[in-house]
């Protein structure tokens, strides 16, 4: 790729089988940035889990309301930022309640929010339209 | 999800059979440690030597297996963990939760 | 992925950087049909080619008309059946007058298409409303 | 496009140091072996062994490269074709057209 601008969108049907092909997209869009000085495998790996999570999330609530529901992914990567949106048509929820995990009675659920978080340098998560957004912001320098 | 069990004296092998586990077979492998743990097989060694990739599910799978080791008294440990798969685990701590082996031998050395 | 359908859609600018990008996910996406009983690595190596071919001509042509414009792939993949559709928004062209490649006298042009004819079962190049869809299908069986 | 020129007595030896060669970076590689050519350097080997993809603007970067060598004289030839690859050149008949052989020893020891 080389160049530092890149824009790229996925629909996927809300199945979870689609997860590894989106996480693999996100990890090979990060190993090319070849502007980005830091750890480039590490930033791969991050963008995998991120995308991963953030779209298993929308699948999961998505599927609530409406089985043959899509999932839209938009990745965006500029010089000094890399910008991920996360469409769904669920319910929504209200991003700033979710409670970080608790370290000392770790739970088996909880901790997919806690990873984007920690690992990217903002989330939030809005309606848009007729359907959620969650936009993750990770600065690139 | 692929995986491979290895029956010993007292300790049962899972050997995970996939590169990456997320929300789509981590439900599997969940299952599977319940079911081995169902059937009498309390301790458990899962070897993780090729997994690249792990989500929060398949920490949860692998959590949820420990815990219910545990109330059996019986007793769930790692092993063969790559660094980027570790670095989930201490991002959530749970490595101060797991015994974490370098490989099978080396954790089933130190059961007793 | 296993189970027998999938429905992906990627949407890039016309750049030939994403060629990449999209020849992989196809390839990546026919080498886990695991209800194919053919030569699963040949499948997955003609998805890469077919639409490497498509999607380059697609950004060649919109191109020519408008720089920031989108080329859209929809990749579907049944039990018996794939079907791959490339949209753009350029001035069309006329299938059914590309001519085959003159092999007694090759030529550094033309031998797109033909690899699509070649390694598929049917192209189609229609109108669609303000675009143009390559339709390309594959029996599976 | 990343190449690497070897530079021998009468023949030259271009490495093509990518996995792929599409309508991204077939220009370059058409380019780099004009340029050769453009330099006095007629006749050269074009080690394809790292390339696992090509596709028909990959095909048309080397033929223009190979008709280019033949209009000065010159010669291209190819070596260490994938068997993915050479099935993209036998679609094409370009097998016919290009000298091929298995590596970079047994071109060189069958020019002239
Ligand atoms: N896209 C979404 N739509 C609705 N609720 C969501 C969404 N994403 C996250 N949530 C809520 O946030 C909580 C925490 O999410 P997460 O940290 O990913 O953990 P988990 O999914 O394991 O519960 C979820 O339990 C859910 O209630
Ligand atoms: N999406 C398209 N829009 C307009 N013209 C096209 C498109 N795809 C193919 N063509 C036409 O068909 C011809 C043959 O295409 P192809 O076999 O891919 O060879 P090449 O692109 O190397 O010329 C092109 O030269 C072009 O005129």
């Amino acid at each position: 790729m080389g160049t530092a601008d890149i824009q790229v969108e996925v629909i996927i049907p809300t199945q979870t089988k689609y997860l590894d092909l989106i996480g693999c997209i996100g990890e090979r869009l990060g190993r090319e940035l070849e502007n980005f000085t830091g750890d480039r495998e590490a930033l791969a790996y991050y963008l995998n889990l991120v995308l991963t999570e953030a779209t298993a999330n929308a699948i999961k609530h998505a599927k609530d309301c409406r089985p043959e529901d899509t999932v839209r992914i938009s990745i965006n990567i500029q010089a000094d930022e890399l910008n991920i949106k996360v469409y769904d048509h669920g319910q929504g929820f209200d991003l700033e309640t979710v409670p970080m995990p608790d370290f000392d009675d770790p739970k088996e659920n909880g901790m997919g929010i806690y990873f984007i978080k920690t690992l990217m340098d903002s989330v939030t998560y809005v309606r848009q339209g007729d359907c959620n957004v969650l936009e993750i912001k990770k600065h690139l320098t | 999800m692929k995986l491979t069990l290895e029956k010993n004296k007292n300790f049962n092998v899972v050997w995970v059979q996939e590169e990456r586990i997320d929300a789509h077979n981590s439900a599997g492998l969940k299952e599977y440690i319940l079911n081995l743990l169902e059937e009498g097989e309390h301790n458990l060694v899962v070897q993780l030597e090729q997994v690249r990739f792990i989500d929060s599910s398949g920490l949860g799978a692998l959590l949820s297996g420990y815990k219910n080791a545990a109330s059996r008294s019986g007793k769930l440990v790692l092993s063969n963990i790559q660094p980027q798969v570790l670095a989930m685990f201490e991002l959530t701590r749970l490595n101060r939760v797991f015994e974490i082996y370098l490989d099978v031998d080396e954790a089933l050395a130190n059961q007793t």
